[in-house]
């Protein structure tokens, strides 16, 4: 019966990691883009993961809980700073934010 | 024998001790120092002169190096001296010439407020001009070449307030460089193929040269004379040059400077005389500039103009020998020139100080009654330049007259050229003496130019024009301001003038005995001089000289009798003789003003805005493009987030891209 | 070439420590202790000259190597030292820059701030000293472009009404042509070193010597230090630059921009240009002697149509500079030891020229040649010294820029005769436009405020005296200093000989009367006459 | 009181199996001191200043700060005695290698951490913004750079990287009352997470491609296999330089730079000139260099070129066109990071060893900028423009030849620091043959040239508008600039001592160390 090949997981994990990039430039809220870049992140763990049961070695997988411990400072870290300005004016999104240019 | 460094030596103190003490000196006692430095130039050099007598014909050559110039490597140049037949000649009538006028000078330039630098120049002047003649090599006697250049610049615009003579001053010091580039490029040519520019040395390689070669040196070093004895193309700055005081043209303009050429082509006679057509070139360049400058001074009013032009004529005589290598002829006239002209100079300028400066010969008039002395030396003067014989100006002139006539492509034409350049000669002349001191009646007495003789418009303010623009009367500093008023009663100059005047006048008359053609011993300056020159122009058999001879003198007295005519008796009318063309010297000086003045300056101009906006403006671009590309860069920074990103996406695209790229090939 | 370890090794370093220690004085002194700083830099900058002087007693005229050599290892793991040494070709500069800081000073004093303007003209003569003595190509890096800041600072602060633009763009255009410079520098010492083996080394007696560079790299090399020394001559479609600095320099700054930095330039094309790749040389030769006379030219006619006196001596220097690389680029003895005698002649005479152009902005707060008028008769002192100057700087022979001129000229017409023909014109235009200045300011009538001019004053006489007595012993004594550098330039004229195959020394020399079929091989015309025996190739002249 | 002691034996037996059953990788605390000095003197900064609030005098974090960050340095030492020594070895498993070149990075780190703290003491008390959380930040933030130096793994260069920004970010966004700072703060948080997420792809495909993370494994299994056509690998190195790319601020992932230069507060943008662009470039250096330089390096040096020339150029031309002083210094910035590539390009021993003295180099010269960038912009930072700094000589002379000699530094002006760490790079860029980038990077100089001498002008050339009060210089700031001067000096005249320690540093680099 048909068994998903490995490289199929790694061109899903492309599709994914392409998908958040393309949301993160395209969305304004900063709260989504922010979701985008986790769904990167995790686009990236499966690569990960992939590849570890391809090559046999647990490395890969050791790796996953590394990003995602990162990833989790990076969410506690980053909605802090994404409350405190939009704490400023309601419904700001991330077109506003631009003081500085030039 | 080391007596020889003293010559140039002593005017070179001279002029120190004026450059120091000059102010302090005053009026009188600097004139003094200056002319005992020439004066005792003059005494040194007779005493090289007898020692030099002593020695046997051929072995008459003293050299003194007195130290090495410019020893550069294969370019070995020493400030060395060389008295030799030639330049002790040459050193004998500057300083003689020199030290008369420097004694003339002491009176005519009494009350002049720069009366001590007048003979700090001089005396700069005297020791540059020594330096020129008695150089053993070319570039000493290029030092000697440009410092007379540069003493006549400085002597010129003497009077500097009037903007017309410091510009006179410039045009002569321009006009002279033009000449130097062809001296440079001459001493240059002549290292390259003898590889010494020492006048012994080049005079023993000499005869190896190739013809090529020595017609380049000729004509680089012909240019450089033309420069110089304001010849042909470059004589435009001469007549300018009366800007300067009297003594000053008396002195550069007629005795020394011009005659520099004249010696330079003399002592490279060796290298003329492989120089083939070369010397044909010059003959007739001689012959065609005296033909024009004796045309132009008979147009000329003001009594200073008249005079250089015939000395520009004069010149032009002295190269018609030169080029049909009559180099004798020519030495014999440039000595029996300078007595003359400048006898006729300095009269002039006695005329001039006694007429309260005004130098417009229509304003003279029977003056032989009030300046007797002074006319009657430059009688003796005048009948020495016509030709009239047994004055000296007669012997050299025909001597000339003669050398050409033998010369080999058309040596006859170059003679008629010659006859009638002397009959102009002997007319303007007589119309300078007539308009001076005989003429109708005393035309200051009468008041206004309206009373002048019925001269057309046209003429009248044409030649005006000319004097105002170029020769600037001498009327120009405070204490010289009085203006000729009707009843002005011109004086005799006093003694410290006439004296010289009356010694010119005995030499002018004299001076033919050192050549008289008749018999081979006579010929005193030929065996004294023919050592040093090479090559032997032949002149034409005993009868047919004095066929000639006899030609010569019939011009000359036609044409004093015609101008006899056409002044005194009034017969002719004038103005059909002074067309406005002579008086402009053929528009010669006219045209080369409207070139430099017209396009030459605007070319000058558009070099100057070309640098301004095209390569300063290249740079200035470059700056502002530099500019330009940072704004662009600051147009990308749209300060939003997303865009950024979109950045660094782009970014990672290109990467990627090229990673496959990387793949396929 | 290093010429045996003589006594004094001391003196090298000395002449560079010497200024830059008496700045770091100035700038310790109390700016309220006004009075100190001008006797204080005086007092710096002459006994660098004395030193300067003293070398110049001490240097052994016969010997062609480089004298009074000493090294120090500074950075050790790239081979860069700081070796200095002096040889024939040097000395005089360093001389010149001994004997014009002093006069610089005296000659004119700043109007505001003089700490700071001591200070900088002190590191500026340090910075000169080190570029002229430094044998290391890093070492002469440093110093040659290290001079930029003070100048920069020179012109902007005390410059007059636009000298933020002429400083900024004198200092970029410099530091612009140095940047290529830096390239190529480096790549010589890494070239030399994988064609030669060994340490990587930036010493230039060492690379010259054996510098195991292909031709076509050498010649891209030298093509980049061309156009840094051309920029700094400068050679003329790069000296834009030149007329703003020196217009808006103070008097003091325009003195050594003329005298010192454009020698630079000069020296760096004769000894980092021909010594070090003399086969890359004679190849540009023909390109640079065509800049060389169209500076010549080009500066001259441009020079005639300005306004500004100081922009119209600027233009001159660049005239003048023309002259020079025509000499070095003739590469004869006799054209190199031209250039080098232009080199130190034009010092004096510009710097004279500069001094004196600022004792009349002093006087009539103008340098506009329209309204100054007449001043021969309200300052006949200051009219008699300019024109022995302005004479000088004509080239009158006599007087000091004569022997110079003359002798790049020849060397010019013996291996390339055509650049040597164009370039006498310059004889010409020189003369042109200078006495047509002097004679618009100091002749005509003294007009308006023009007659009431002070004369010059003994004290300033006294700080021009110098100059003026060397524009007559150099005019008339010129051997003084072609004996000295004579060794030198011919050790370099053989060494280009032997380094390169298709060049040989052209020497024209007096062979002797006996007339002799001629076989001169020099291209003298139609013919060598057996009096002249040429006895060089002509090669790409 | 029993119940204790069987919990302490049971647990005690526990501890026993446990230590021979599984084998625990061997921990060498010693080779690891200088980050943990670094490590705990955050933590422990953090815990007793909550604990002794008040009693706290008002320097004490910048005092503890600073002797944290010196303690590291001097930790270093007997690290490098056991370097030269017994050669490179790699601790914890191979998980971070000890070799000169990361205890020279570490000193670096240290050196930026040494002036931040300076500059922030004074800064925050101006800005009345006491906080010893900027300290603990800094000190954490540094330790990660340490981290990232030494890391010889690319996850544990990930995490070094991660702990780094992060903390970064915040010190950006801490500003409160400073619009500016929270939006530099932001977009530095989106786009680095953004860019870090590219450099973890780019590690996933590497380790897929060479079957390890470790970087002696991947440069062992890169010498063993001819990799030509490899996908994986390229395609991992090519996102790797993304996520390197975006930290150092090469174009064209530079664009958050100017921004957060600008934005941040100056202290923080020294900091992060400084300290971020060391751990940045080592890592870039390591992975690269070492580990896919000697046989792979024909694959990326292309790309790196590109890079360089692009951010040289963009950061010259960028610089001269502003008007904020502070965004020059951004852009300047970018420049710097141009010349850095082009040590990274030359992918040669001479390169590292340039890249690493141009980093202490431009450390001096960023922190001494921006320290009187931070005095000229007086409180609340609202007077940056170059109109801010027209007659500063008049003003205040010392302070205005002080930044002169800084810029003119940075412009790469002789006896200064900046032309000798332009000299080797461009030596090293010859050496390996890439000398037409060496003169594209001479002449941008030239151009950034014109942006230094435009602020020196503004200063010397200009005069003080009336009613402008000379700026108030405190203490620290003064001795960090100081700091800065001499060391731009010295250095610049005597480089000798300091760069033969660069020159051992890169001599043998942790590789196939076991």
């Amino acid at each position: 019966m048909f068994t998903f090949g490995d490289s199929w997981y790694l061109v899903l994990a492309a599709i994914i990691f392409a998908i958040g990039a393309v949301g993160l430039v395209v969305r304004r809220n900063p709260l989504v883009m922010f979701m985008c870049v986790e769904l990167m992140l995790n686009a990236v763990n499966l690569t990960f993961v992939t590849f570890s049961t391809l090559l046999d070695d647990v490395g890969g997988q050791t790796a996953v809980f590394f990003v995602l411990v990162v990833a989790a400072a990076e969410v506690v870290v980053g909605l802090a700073i994404i409350v405190a300005i939009m704490r400023r004016r309601e419904g700001a999104n991330a077109d506003d934010v631009s003081l500085m240019r030039g | 024998m080391e007596l020889i460094w003293l010559i140039p030596a002593l005017p070179v103190a001279g002029f120190l001790v004026l450059v120091l003490a000059g102010r302090r000196l005053g009026d009188p006692a600097a004139g003094w120092v200056a002319s005992a430095a020439v004066a005792g130039a003059f005494v040194a050099s007779v005493l090289v002169w007898v020692t030099l007598l002593g020695d046997a014909d051929g072995t008459r050559q003293v050299s003194q190096t007195l130290w090495e110039w410019i020893p550069a490597d294969s370019f070995q140049v020493s400030f060395g001296l060389l008295a030799d037949e030639l330049s002790i000649l040459m050193c004998l009538f500057i300083t003689g010439v020199g030290a008369l006028i420097h004694v003339y000078a002491i009176a005519y330039m009494r009350g002049d407020p720069d009366f001590p630098r007048f003979f700090t120049y001089l005396n700069l002047f005297v020791a540059s001009m020594l330096l020129l003649v008695l150089g053993d090599n070319l570039i000493l006697t290029f030092l000697g070449w440009e410092g007379v250049g540069a003493c006549s610049y400085l002597l010129i615009s003497f009077w500097f307030t009037d903007p017309a003579n410091a510009s006179a001053g410039k045009k002569a010091f321009v006009t002279n460089r033009i000449g130097d580039f062809g001296y440079m490029l001459g001493t240059f040519l002549v290292f390259v193929t003898f590889g010494t520019v020492d006048y012994l040395q080049i005079d023993a390689a000499a005869p190896g040269i190739a013809g090529g070669t020595a017609t380049a040196i000729a004509l680089l070093f012909f240019l450089a004379a033309t420069g110089k004895s304001a010849q042909l193309p470059l004589f435009v700055w001469l007549p300018d040059a009366m800007a300067g005081p009297t003594p000053v043209s008396a002195l550069i303009h007629a005795a020394t400077m011009v005659t520099s050429g004249v010696f330079l082509l003399t002592r490279l006679s060796p290298i003329l005389e492989a120089a083939g057509w070369a010397n044909d070139l010059i003959a007739w360049v001689g012959a065609v500039t005296a033909l024009l400058a004796a045309g132009a001074a008979v147009a000329q009013n003001d009594i200073k103009k008249v005079l250089a032009y015939s000395t520009v004529s004069q010149l032009g005589f002295m190269f018609i020998a030169v080029g049909s290598q009559n180099y004798v002829g020519a030495l014999f006239h440039m000595i029996t020139h300078a007595f003359f002209k400048a006898l006729l100079f300095l009269g002039a300028g006695a005329v001039i100080y006694s007429m309260a400066h005004e130098q417009d010969m229509r304003r003279y008039g029977q003056l032989r009654r009030y300046l007797p002395v002074t006319f009657g030396t430059m009688f003796v003067g005048w009948l020495a330049i016509s030709g009239i014989p047994p004055f000296s100006g007669f012997w050299s002139k025909d001597e000339i007259l003669a050398g050409s006539y033998t010369v080999k492509p058309a040596g006859q034409l170059l003679w008629i050229v010659g006859i009638i350049a002397a009959v102009l000669t002997a007319f303007y002349m007589t119309r300078m003496m007539i308009m001076t001191f005989a003429g109708g009646r005393e035309e200051w007495r009468t008041e206004g130019p309206e009373s002048l003789p019925e001269v057309p418009a046209d003429v009248a303010d044409a030649t005006e024009h000319a004097d105002s623009a170029h020769a600037g009367h001498d009327d120009h500093d405070a204490h010289h301001d009085h203006h000729l008023t009707p009843d002005h009663t011109p004086r005799e100059s006093p003694v410290l003038m006439l004296a010289p005047l009356v010694v010119l006048a005995a030499f002018a008359a004299v001076a033919g005995v050192l050549n008289l053609p008749f018999a081979k011993s006579l010929h005193f300056l030929e065996h004294w001089v023919e050592p040093v020159i090479e090559g032997e122009g032949e002149l034409p058999p005993g009868v047919v000289q004095w066929i000639l001879a006899l030609v010569s003198i019939a011009g000359a007295f036609t044409g004093v009798w015609f101008a006899w005519r056409v002044y005194q008796q009034r017969r002719v009318d004038r103005t059909r003789l002074e067309q406005p063309v002579l008086a402009h010297a053929w528009y010669i000086d006219d045209t080369y003003a409207e070139v430099v003045g017209g396009p030459g300056e605007a070319a000058f101009q558009a070099a100057a805005d070309f640098d301004h906006e095209v390569v300063d403006g290249a740079v200035r671009g470059v700056g502002g493009g530099a500019l330009g590309l940072g704004r662009a860069f600051r147009g990308l920074q749209t300060g939003f987030v997303r865009s950024y990103a979109f950045g660094i996406g782009l970014g990672a695209v290109a990467l990627v891209v090229f990673a496959v790229l990387r793949m396929s090939l | 070439m290093i010429a045996a370890q003589s006594s004094a090794s001391w003196l090298l370093p000395a002449l560079i420590l010497v200024p830059f220690v008496g700045a770091g004085l100035l700038a310790l002194v109390p700016a309220r202790r006004s009075d100190v700083f001008r006797p204080l830099a005086l007092l710096v900058t002459a006994s660098t000259g004395v030193l300067a002087v003293y070398l110049l007693t001490q240097f052994d005229s016969a010997e062609a190597g480089f004298q009074f050599a000493v090294s120090q290892p500074w950075i050790d793991d790239l081979g860069i030292s700081l070796t200095l040494g002096v040889d024939g070709i040097s000395l005089f500069l360093v001389v010149l820059t001994g004997v014009i800081f002093p006069i610089a000073i005296l000659g004119a004093t700043p109007h505001h701030d003089p700490k700071p303007y001591y200070a900088w003209l002190c590191v500026l003569m340090g910075a000169s000293m080190g570029a002229f003595l430094a044998l290391d190509l890093v070492l002469f890096f440093v110093f040659f472009e290290l001079v930029l800041v003070p100048m920069y600072f020179l012109i902007g602060l005390w410059g007059y009404a636009e000298r933020t633009a002429a400083a900024t763009k004198f200092f970029l255009y410099t530091m612009f042509g140095s940047a290529l410079m830096l390239v190529g520098l480096v790549a010589t010492a890494v070239l030399h070193q994988r064609g030669v083996g060994g340490r990587l080394t930036f010493d230039l007696v060492e690379i010259a010597s054996d510098p195991g560079i292909s031709q076509n790299a050498a010649r891209l090399i030298f093509v980049a230090f061309a156009l840094a020394f051309a920029i700094k001559v400068p050679l003329v479609p790069l000296h834009t630059w030149l007329p703003d600095a020196h217009t808006q320099a103070p008097t003091a700054g325009s003195v050594i921009l003329a005298a010192v930095m454009l020698k630079l330039g000069t020296y760096g094309l004769l000894r980092f240009g021909v010594y070090l790749f003399p086969e890359a040389a004679v190849w540009s030769r023909p390109v640079l002697l065509t800049l060389a006379v169209l500076g010549i030219v080009y500066g001259a006619v441009v020079a005639t149509m300005q306004t500004d006196l100081k922009r119209l001596v600027a233009y001159s220097s660049v005239a003048h500079m023309g002259f020079i690389v025509l000499g070095v680029f003739s590469l004869t003895v006799v054209g190199i030891e031209g250039g080098i005698l232009v080199m130190v002649n034009h010092g004096i005479t510009t710097g004279a020229l500069f001094l004196l152009v600022g004792m009349i902005y002093e006087r009539r707060h103008t340098r506009e040649i329209s309204q100054l008028s007449g001043l021969q008769r309200s300052a006949p002192v200051l009219a008699a010294v300019m024109t022995l100057v302005v004479l000088a700087s004509v080239g009158l022979p006599g007087l000091n820029s004569f022997p110079g001129e003359l002798l790049a000229l020849l060397g010019a017409f013996e291996t390339s005769r055509a650049w040597g023909v164009v370039a006498v014109t310059g004889v010409i235009l020189a003369a042109l436009y200078l006495l047509w200045a002097y004679q618009r300011t100091f002749h005509g009538p003294a007009t308006g405020e023009n007659a009431t001019v002070r004369d010059m004053r003994p004290a300033e006489f006294g700080v021009l005296a110098p100059l003026l007595v060397l524009i007559v012993v150099l005019g008339l004594f010129p051997g003084l200093m072609i004996d000295r550098m004579e060794p030198s330039v011919k050790a370099l004229v053989a060494h280009v000989d032997e380094q390169v195959d298709g060049f040989s020394e052209t020497r024209y020399e007096f062979v002797g009367p006996q007339a002799r079929e001629s076989e001169g091989t020099g291209g003298a015309g139609e013919g060598t006459g057996t009096g002249g025996q040429g006895t060089g190739g002509e090669s790409g002249g | 009181m029993s119940a204790v002691t069987v919990l302490a034996a049971t647990l005690q037996d526990v501890l026993v199996d446990a230590a021979d059953g599984l084998s625990t990788p061997s921990i060498d605390w010693a080779g690891i001191a200088p980050n943990l000095i670094l490590m705990l003197g955050g933590v422990l900064l953090l815990t007793v200043v909550s604990v002794l609030k008040r009693r706290l005098p008002v320097w004490f974090p910048a005092v503890w700060t600073i002797s944290a960050a010196v303690a590291a340095a001097c930790a270093v030492v007997p690290l490098w005695q056991r370097f030269t020594d017994s050669g490179p070895e790699s601790l914890m498993a191979g998980a971070v290698g000890l070799d000169g070149f990361s205890l020279f990075a570490t000193v670096e780190v240290c050196i930026a951490v040494v002036f931040a703290a300076l500059l922030l003491s004074d800064y925050l008390r101006r800005e009345s913004l006491d906080a010893p959380e900027w300290y603990v930040l800094v000190l954490l933030s540094a330790s990660g750079a340490v981290t990232m130096a030494s890391a010889n793994d690319l996850i544990v260069l990930f995490v070094g990287l991660e702990i780094l920004s992060v903390a970064v970010y915040v010190l950006t966004a801490m500003h409160r009352r400073r619009i500016s700072s929270q939006e530099a703060g932001l977009k530095y948080f989106v786009l680095g997470a953004f860019s870090s997420a590219f450099l973890l792809y780019g590690i996933a495909l590497t380790y897929g491609a060479t079957g390890s993370t470790n970087l002696a494994d991947i440069q062992g299994f890169l010498s063993r296999e001819v990799v030509t056509q490899n996908a994986l690998l390229l395609g991992g190195l090519v996102l790797m330089l993304v996520g390197f790319g975006f930290k150092v601020a090469a174009v064209p992932f530079h664009s958050w730079a100017p921004d957060v230069y600008q934005g941040a507060p100056t202290p923080i943008t020294g900091y992060m000139a400084g300290a971020v662009k060391v751990g940045a470039f080592a890592a870039l250096l390591r992975v690269f260099v070492v580990a896919l330089g000697p046989s792979y390096r024909q694959e990326w040096q292309p790309v790196v070129a590109a890079l360089a020339v692009l951010t040289l150029v963009v950061g010259a031309f960028g610089a001269i066109s502003q008007t904020n002083v502070k965004r020059m210094l951004a852009y300047s910035s970018i420049n710097h990071a141009g010349f850095i590539l082009l040590g990274v390009l030359a992918a040669s021993t001479q390169g590292t060893r340039a890249a690493l003295f141009y980093l202490l180099a431009y450390t001096f010269m960023a922190a001494g900028s921006f320290a009187v960038v931070s005095v000229v912009a007086r409180t609340g930072e609202h007077r940056q423009s170059l109109e801010d700094y027209r007659g500063l000589a008049s003003l205040r002379p010392g302070l205005a030849l002080t930044f002169a000699v800084l810029l003119l530094s940075q412009a790469g002006v002789p006896l200064t620091v900046g032309f000798l760490a332009k000299f080797y790079v461009v030596t090293a860029a010859v050496e390996s043959g890439f000398d037409w980038v060496a003169v594209i990077a001479m002449l941008t100089a030239v151009v950034s040239a014109f942006m230094y001498l435009r602020i020196v002008a503004t200063m010397y050339f200009g005069e003080a508008p009336e009613g402008v009060t000379a700026p108030r210089i405190p203490p620290a700031t003064t001795l960090a600039i100081g700091l800065a001067v001499v060391g731009v000096i010295v250095l610049g005249v005597a480089p000798g001592p300091v760069s033969d320690l660069a020159n051992d540093a890169v001599a043998q680099l942790v590789v196939a160390a076991p």
